[in-house]
């Protein structure tokens, strides 16, 4: 029965000094993804045989990243460095990670939570987006005691900005409740820190040792053009498209809202887009207005995903670019329309310094307007808690995530950097390990830097072409369903077989897991023997071998963190000088020869 | 018919019937040599099973472009073309090896694909062992 | 004993290479014919058999034995020395390995016989008569040795102490095997008196190698090619078989512009240096995507021919043993 | 009771054989054979491997004459790709057969030879060999003989890598070429050669002409043979090693035919006897006469002897004088004596020696173009050189991708086979009488034999076999009476 083992030898090792696949150095978690990725392509290709074994990769996936069943549908960040991209198409981890969650959210919901022993001290956390949730996460399975303080009436923070279409309400809803149940974490909704009520002073009396502030960037950014505000912004019909999305996926807007009416989305981000095809789908004639330019190339180019580009122009949304917001042009205090003169340049050395040319201004009309140019932290709070520096600037260790001003406070997550949702998980990691350093007194920087090189892609004659990902045709995609379909149990073992696994092999041990191997020492050369003839050189498709001039002369060495012990310099060693320890190969040939030697079979 | 060809069975196991324990039931002219991948088979391995008494090697290797360390596939066809000259300079017929190149998780087509291979190397009878 | 240690200097299945290395050692032979008395060297002393058969068991301290074993005197020869030397030294790739002439072994006896004395275009032979193990005349019988249908190694028929390998053996290691036995320090029994590490460690053009040693396309024959002096033969695709064969010969072929051969035979612990060097170009024989494998692979032409030219009785699948089971193994 | 002897194994040669003799009731010889017992297939087993491996593959035949067969196999190889070698080629080629034939030449004087003419051919086996030669002639011309041989040798290994096995000779072509400064040794080494070859025909003239005892010997009807005589000549009928074209003369000195060595097929055939494993070469035109001399006989010998009767003089000029010399004292060619062989032999190193002194100074020696690149496959190639033991011929067919589907060697000794068993048996009717045989006697038998100076592994290239002489002496009914040992 399939069955995956991950403790012993089996289990991943932890990195040193180490190559890593491209996908997991770029995982901001390194998730395992090469380990899964080759359990997959192992998986038996009928679904009930199947099922049980997807749960145990889901298990093992759970360990280190209760949200990779929202990774699945929204993260995409370790396929931009998959060696695969140049040669036929990056791997769909995504996808991969998407087809497992599918079969695992129903058994998360049911799973068994673990019983922990919480004798550590007390920590808060303030704010339950995913830097919150996986910084308690991680501290509850270390033994503390950890409540959340979440000001909305429910856990997830942004995550509920990202719509329906792209990632499905039952998998962010079984996720978080998932987390809660499995470490038996204590939250507290509806209870705003900062204001009076509840402040860090109050929090260490009430016996938190140590607090984790996450609360995100809820406050949406308004319109500016030059120095001052645009004005118009208070106009009835304009909205900010953070409230507009928190108000979506509250359900509180009802659908074909903006049936027969022109929306105009300010914005060139990924919420923008989310922003606009939400309004696509609400029934709106929906155009963006982008202050950046069309090349994603260059330094100036719009910052949203390609596949966001591609999804918004095939429904039907006008995008336009290098445009600013001069002026709102209001009728009797509804928004009319817009004044949008050309920007020639977005960025200077200094940064963010837009330049327009008045001479080229473009006047739009529309009915709705719906900024989405960023959001920023509740700043008055983070004052009232001393938590800034002299420039206004939030004060905090970027590597250990520990406040400059009050040692016991720690922050992190979109309110710290504004980046993706895997970002802010690391930023929960982080914290998580800096707070029981911190608690328990030890050297809060030590070993934390950890860099690690990249394993290049290995050599083959043919590499594959990717799968052709299907959507939905553009004209049945006004709902809010999902527009991407997902693999199939075939589908996914064979995008996971193209996975070239070009990682080493103690981070990965999927063969060991299952038992198709027993052993993965690195190929040993006996340097008596070899004599620096270089075929094992080439014979290797992990250039895992070099020749090295020593004094006894030129011999072969195995970097034992590239080799994939797959014997392939063993056999091609013409001097016998390479071995892989003691081989199962060598004892079956044993046994074999004396079977022949003596079975029947004879000739009549 | 009394003659019963000795038939050696290299099976790569990222390939072939990893989700069945292979050691099935036990034929007594058939030894399934599971190896983790087929390129690591050496020349010498295929020689020394012929010379201890086997009529026929089978090699069951992964599909092209689908070798999980890449293209041990490639290099066991390639290393069986070098040795066809080998092998038939004493006596062996070509047609005595064979590789399959295909993926069969559970294995289920390996029982039938070596009886393919025993029939065809009934038919080309006992191994002539002079040269052996 | 005040008296000189004797040797036997004797050639079975040889083409007298061997003899005429020693004779090379020049001035040394005769330093070795002042150390030694030399009881039997028929290509260049009168000593007939009997002399030898007069010695008792172990009398001689060393016997050079050149020449693997293809008929019944062969094997007599080998087991007559083997009983009369303390030391038996196998010297030159016929008794290491077999040799060059060993390749008959892929063909059959009668086949051999058969081309040498009836097909060859030159033969007059209407009655097809072939050598006889025995033949009448005028009621005497005239005898000839039987023989064998296979060649083997010596160590295959006698147990061998040491091993000097070489197509020729060159004469200082003869040379250094020679005072090795008479001042006793030897390393342990059945070991070669050569260097242990394959031709690429010594070889010059080991050094000019790119690090990825690739052949793309066609292997590339000797007269085809003007072979560059610096560069890698097989970085060049042109064949050679210095990885798989041990050094010691002072790499005068690749000194001499052409691709080695293998004559040194394997290094220590390979006992079928060319069935082992399948894999090793099946490993450098890049094909590239278009191109067609059987076709490269085919390009060698004669892979028997390369592989087998001087180990067949050790490879794989030549290897017979004349040996009896008494016969305790080195 | 009728006697056999037998002389097993035959030693001072190359190659492995035996003598059998047989005595009648008087003790006289009936009968003897010279039997040869090896046999190795290279003509078969060389099929299947591509051509031009053969000049790393046929040395092996034979590790005291393989230059020859590397230049043979060569110069088929140049047939075969229809390409001729480029002038500083065929220069390098000739410099390292000159310089093969004058080493070769040494080794079978003054190692396989001598003994029976500086100690005499009864002195006792166990002083009767190279060493005794230079305990008698002091080891300073020992050092001399050693040195020129080796200096030699160092030619054959600069040029083709090893000596013994010389390898790399490419159709068209030689694989490296001779820098300048190599020049100063290989001259040192030629004016030498030329210097030892006139010390060593003097040492003759000396040692053994001027031994009344010897010179008997050599004159005696006991080593002499009225046969045909083959070798390879130049344009203007002057003995020639590298190149030429195949003469044949009659018992009675008449030119009986000239050929191509391509047509060696209508002119020479091989004889098979059961009783040994050597192939007899006989001329073709005249059909199998049976081991016999004389007028009807169909045998020709070749080597040095042969040369001199066949070619009208030497190609250079000491060693024309010799030929003269050597003429004026044998009688006129065709000379039948066999011992005169060795004579022959001094005579065409010293040829060797003069020629190599020319091309050693030869401006073109050192020149880079040593490959002629454009071989055109032609499937079959002859080639043909003088060895030192005789006209050798190495004939080559292909298929289209030049592998080789055929290969036929007519070798050396081959075609003195027939006159070596001649030799040997009026040698023993000569000497051998009555059931009690001085050693001496039989080693006068030997010396038949070792005058050819044949090379029994060339002769049969086919199987190895034989094991050194042994004289077992047995009665008419085959009991072995006595084991005659030398000690």
């Amino acid at each position: 029965m399939w069955n995956t083992v991950s403790k012993g030898t089996a289990a991943v090792e932890r990195a040193v000094k180490q190559y890593l696949p491209p996908c997991q150095e770029q995982c901001p978690i390194n998730e395992d993804i090469q380990r899964t990725n080759v359990l997959i392509s192992l998986l038996p290709d009928d679904p009930e045989t199947a099922a049980p074994a997807i749960l145990q990769i889901g298990d093992y996936l759970y360990d280190k990243n209760p949200f990779f069943s929202v990774c699945g549908y929204v993260c995409g960040l370790c396929e931009l460095e998959c060696n695969y991209h140049a040669k036929g198409g990056a791997i769909k981890r995504r996808l991969l990670k998407r087809f497992i969650s599918d079969t695992y959210i129903p058994h998360l919901e049911t799973r068994e939570e673990w019983s922990l022993i919480k004798h550590k001290e007390n920590v808060a956390i303030v704010g339950g987006g995913p830097a919150g949730l996986m910084a308690g996460f991680d501290l509850s399975r270390r033994g503390y005691r950890v409540t959340i303080f979440e000001a909305s009436d429910r856990l997830g923070g942004a995550l509920w900005l990202i719509p329906r279409y792209r990632l499905p309400e039952r998998v962010l809803t079984s996720t978080l409740e998932g987390m809660v149940r499995m470490v038996g974490m204590d939250v507290r909704l509806n209870t705003r820190i900062g204001q009076g009520k509840w402040t860090l002073e109050k929090l260490r009396n009430e016996g938190f040792k140590a607090i984790f502030i996450a609360q995100g960037t809820p406050t949406p950014r308004t319109l500016t053009f030059g120095r001052n505000q645009v004005e118009g912004q208070d106009l009835s019909g304009v909205m900010y498209g953070q409230t507009f999305l928190y108000e979506v996926s509250h359900g509180n807007i009802r659908p074909n809202y903006f049936t027969g009416k022109k929306v105009l989305v300010i914005g060139g981000g990924n919420v923008a887009f989310d922003v606009a095809r939400t309004a696509r789908r609400l029934g709106g004639e929906t155009s963006i207005v982008a202050l950046e330019c069309e090349d994603k190339a260059s330094r100036d180019g719009i910052p949203a995903d390609v596949e966001e580009i591609r999804g918004a122009w095939e429904e039907g949304i006008r995008i336009i670019y290098s445009r600013g917001v001069e002026k709102i042009i209001g009728e009797s205090e509804r928004m009319k329309g817009l004044v949008c003169p050309r920007c020639v340049r977005v960025y200077d050395e200094k940064g963010f310094n837009p330049a327009f040319d008045p001479a080229d201004t473009l006047v739009l009309d529309g009915d709705v307007l719906i900024v989405t140019v960023g959001q920023g932290p509740d700043w008055t709070a983070l004052q009232e808690e001393g938590l800034v520096d002299g420039h206004g600037r939030l004060a905090v260790d970027p590597v250990t995530l520990q406040s400059r001003n009050r040692k016991p406070v720690f922050v992190g997550g979109d309110l710290r950097k504004i980046g993706f949702m895997v970002e802010a998980m690391q930023d929960g990691l982080v914290a998580a390990e800096s707070i029981e350093r911190y608690l328990q007194d030890r050297d809060m920087t030590e070993g934390r830097k950890r860099v690690f090189e990249v394993q290049d892609i290995p050599m083959r004659r043919h590499y594959l072409t990717e799968p052709e990902v299907v959507w939905i045709p553009p004209e049945k995609r006004m709902h809010f369903q999902l527009f991407e379909r997902g693999f199939t149990l075939t589908e996914a073992i064979e995008e996971a077989r193209r996975c070239l696994a070009c990682g080493p092999c103690i981070s990965c041990k999927a063969c060991v897991s299952i038992g198709l191997r027993d052993s993965l020492n690195p190929a040993e050369v006996l340097t008596d023997r070899c004599c620096g003839c270089g075929i094992c050189v080439s014979a290797c498709f992990y250039s895992a071998i070099q020749l090295k001039d020593v004094d006894m002369g030129r011999i072969s060495l195995t970097d034992a963190f590239k080799c994939k012990s797959c014997g392939m310099c063993v056999s091609s060693c013409p001097s016998g000088a390479r071995t892989l320890g003691e081989d199962a190969l060598e004892a079956a040939l044993m046994t074999a020869a004396a079977g022949l030697q003596n079975s029947p079979g004879a000739v009549p | 018919m009394g003659y019963e060809p000795k038939l050696v069975c290299f099976s790569c196991k990222f390939g072939w019937g990893y989700l069945r324990d292979l050691d099935g039931p036990k034929e007594a002219s058939v030894f399934l040599i599971p190896v983790e991948c087929s390129g690591k088979l050496d020349a010498i391995h295929l020689l020394k099973v012929f010379k201890e008494g086997a009529d026929g090697v089978l090699i069951l290797a992964c599909e092209e472009g689908h070798c999980h360390f890449q293209e041990g596939n490639f290099r066991a066809l390639k290393m069986l073309y070098l040795l066809e000259e080998v092998l038939w300079a004493h006596g062996i017929q070509k047609e005595r090896v064979r590789i399959a190149f295909s993926l069969d998780p559970e294995g289920r087509g390996i029982p039938d694909r070596i009886v393919q291979m025993k029939n065809s190397l009934a038919a080309l009878g006992p191994l002539d062992r002079a040269l052996l | 004993m005040g008296e000189k240690p004797k040797i036997a200097i004797c050639w079975l299945g040889a083409c007298g290479g061997c003899d005429e290395a020693v004779v090379d050692l020049n001035e040394g032979l005769l330093e070795v014919a002042e150390a030694v008395s030399i009881e039997l060297w028929p290509v260049a002393m009168d000593f007939k058999y009997d002399h030898l058969r007069n010695f008792g068991k172990n009398e001689l301290a060393v016997g050079l034995v050149s020449g693997h074993v293809r008929n019944s005197e062969h094997e007599e020869v080998a087991h007559l020395l083997r009983e009369r030397c303390r030391i038996i030294i196998g010297l030159g790739t016929c008794a290491c390995f077999g040799g060059t002439p060993a390749m008959a072994n892929l063909i059959s006896r009668e086949e051999i016989l058969d081309t040498v004395y009836v097909k060859a275009p030159s033969v007059v032979n209407p009655l097809g008569k072939l050598p006889q193990p025995e033949t009448e005349w005028e009621g005497e019988t005239l005898v000839l040795p039987e023989f064998m249908d296979h060649v083997y190694a010596l160590n295959q028929v006698i147990s061998v102490d040491y091993f000097i390998p070489g197509c020729p053996p060159p004469p200082e290691l003869i040379k250094n095997g020679i005072r090795a036995v008479l001042t006793d320090d030897l390393p342990p029994k059945g070991s070669t008196l050569a260097p242990r590490k394959a031709l690429c460690e010594t070889c010059a053009r080991n050094k000019t190698k790119p690090i990825r040693l690739e052949i793309h396309g066609p292997i590339r024959r000797i007269h085809e090619v003007e072979a560059d002096p610096e560069i890698c033969f097989l970085a060049e695709g042109i064949l050679c078989m210095g990885p798989a064969t041990r050094t010691g010969c002072g790499e005068t072929c690749i000194k001499t512009n052409i691709p080695c051969r293998g004559c040194f035979g394997p290094t220590p612990g390979i006992t079928d240096p060319g069935s082992r060097f399948i894999s090793s170009l099946a490993a450098l024989l890049k094909v590239g995507t278009t191109g067609d494998p059987e076709a490269v692979m085919a390009s060698i032409g004669d892979p028997v021919g390369y592989l087998y030219r001087f180990t067949h009785p050790v490879s794989t699948l030549g290897e017979r043993c004349l040996r009896k089971a008494t016969e305790e193994t080195p | 009771m009728s006697q056999r002897i037998t002389i097993n194994p035959i030693t001072r040669l190359e190659g492995h054989g035996k003598i059998e003799i047989f005595l009648d009731e008087q003790g006289e010889v009936r009968d003897a054979f010279w039997q040869v017992v090896e046999l190795r297939g290279f003509e078969r087993f060389c099929v299947g491997r591509p051509a031009e491996e053969m000049t790393r593959i046929a040395p092996n035949i034979c590790g005291v004459c393989p230059s020859a067969h590397h230049m043979a196999a060569s110069k088929a190889l140049d047939a075969l790709y229809g390409v001729a070698p480029t002038p500083t080629a065929k220069l390098l080629r000739e410099l390292e057969f000159n310089a093969f034939i004058i080493e070769d030449h040494y080794i079978h004087f003054f190692f396989l030879a001598a003994p029976d003419f500086i100690l005499g051919p009864d002195a006792s086996p166990a002083e009767r060999n190279i060493l005794g030669v230079i305990g008698s002639l002091g080891q300073e011309i020992g050092k001399q003989v050693i040195d020129i041989r080796k200096r030699n040798r160092d030619i054959i290994r600069l040029l083709f890598s090893k000596a013994p096995h010389p390898e790399g000779g490419l159709p068209g072509g030689v694989p490296r070429g001779i820098a300048e400064e190599d020049r100063k040794t290989l001259m040192a080494t030629a004016d030498d050669s030329v210097n030892f070859a006139l010390f060593a025909l003097d040492l003759f003239k000396k040692e053994v002409l001027g031994k009344k005892a010897l010179k008997d010997l050599i004159l005696s009807d006991a080593y002499a043979l009225d046969t045909y005589s083959m070798a390879l000549v130049d344009e203007n009928d002057r003995v020639s090693f590298y190149d030429g074209t195949v003469k044949v003369i009659g018992p009675d000195g008449r030119e009986f035919v000239r050929f191509h060595p391509d047509d060696y097929l209508d002119h020479i055939a091989e004889w098979v006897e059961p009783w040994t494993t050597i192939k007899f070469c006989f001329l073709k035109q005249l059909g199998w006469k049976g081991l016999v001399e004389g007028d009807d006989t169909s045998l020709y010998r070749v080597a040095p002897l042969a040369r001199l009767n066949v070619a009208s003089g030497m190609a250079t000029p000491l060693a024309q004088k010799e030929y003269d010399l050597f003429f004026e004292t044998l009688g006129e060619p065709p000379v039948p004596h066999t011992l005169a062989m060795h004579w022959a032999r001094l005579i065409c190193a010293l040829q060797a020696a003069e020629r190599n002194q020319s091309i050693v100074r030869d401006p073109l020696l050192t020149s880079r173009d040593i490959r002629n690149m454009n071989l055109k496959l032609t499937r079959k190639g002859v080639g043909c050189v003088e060895a030192p033991r005789g006209t050798l011929f190495h004939h080559y067919e292909t298929d289209e991708r030049g592998i080789l589907t055929r290969v036929n060697l007519i070798v050396a000794t081959q075609n003195n086979a027939g006159p070596i068993c001649l030799s040997i048996k009026k040698a023993a009717r000569a000497f051998v009488r009555g059931p009690d045989v001085k050693e001496g006697f039989l080693n006068r038998v030997e010396m038949a034999f070792r005058a050819y100076d044949p090379c029994l592994a060339c002769a049969t290239h086919s199987l190895p076999g034989g094991i050194p002489l042994v004289v077992n002496l047995r009665d008419a009914s085959g009991a072995l009476i006595r084991t005659l040992t030398r000690d």
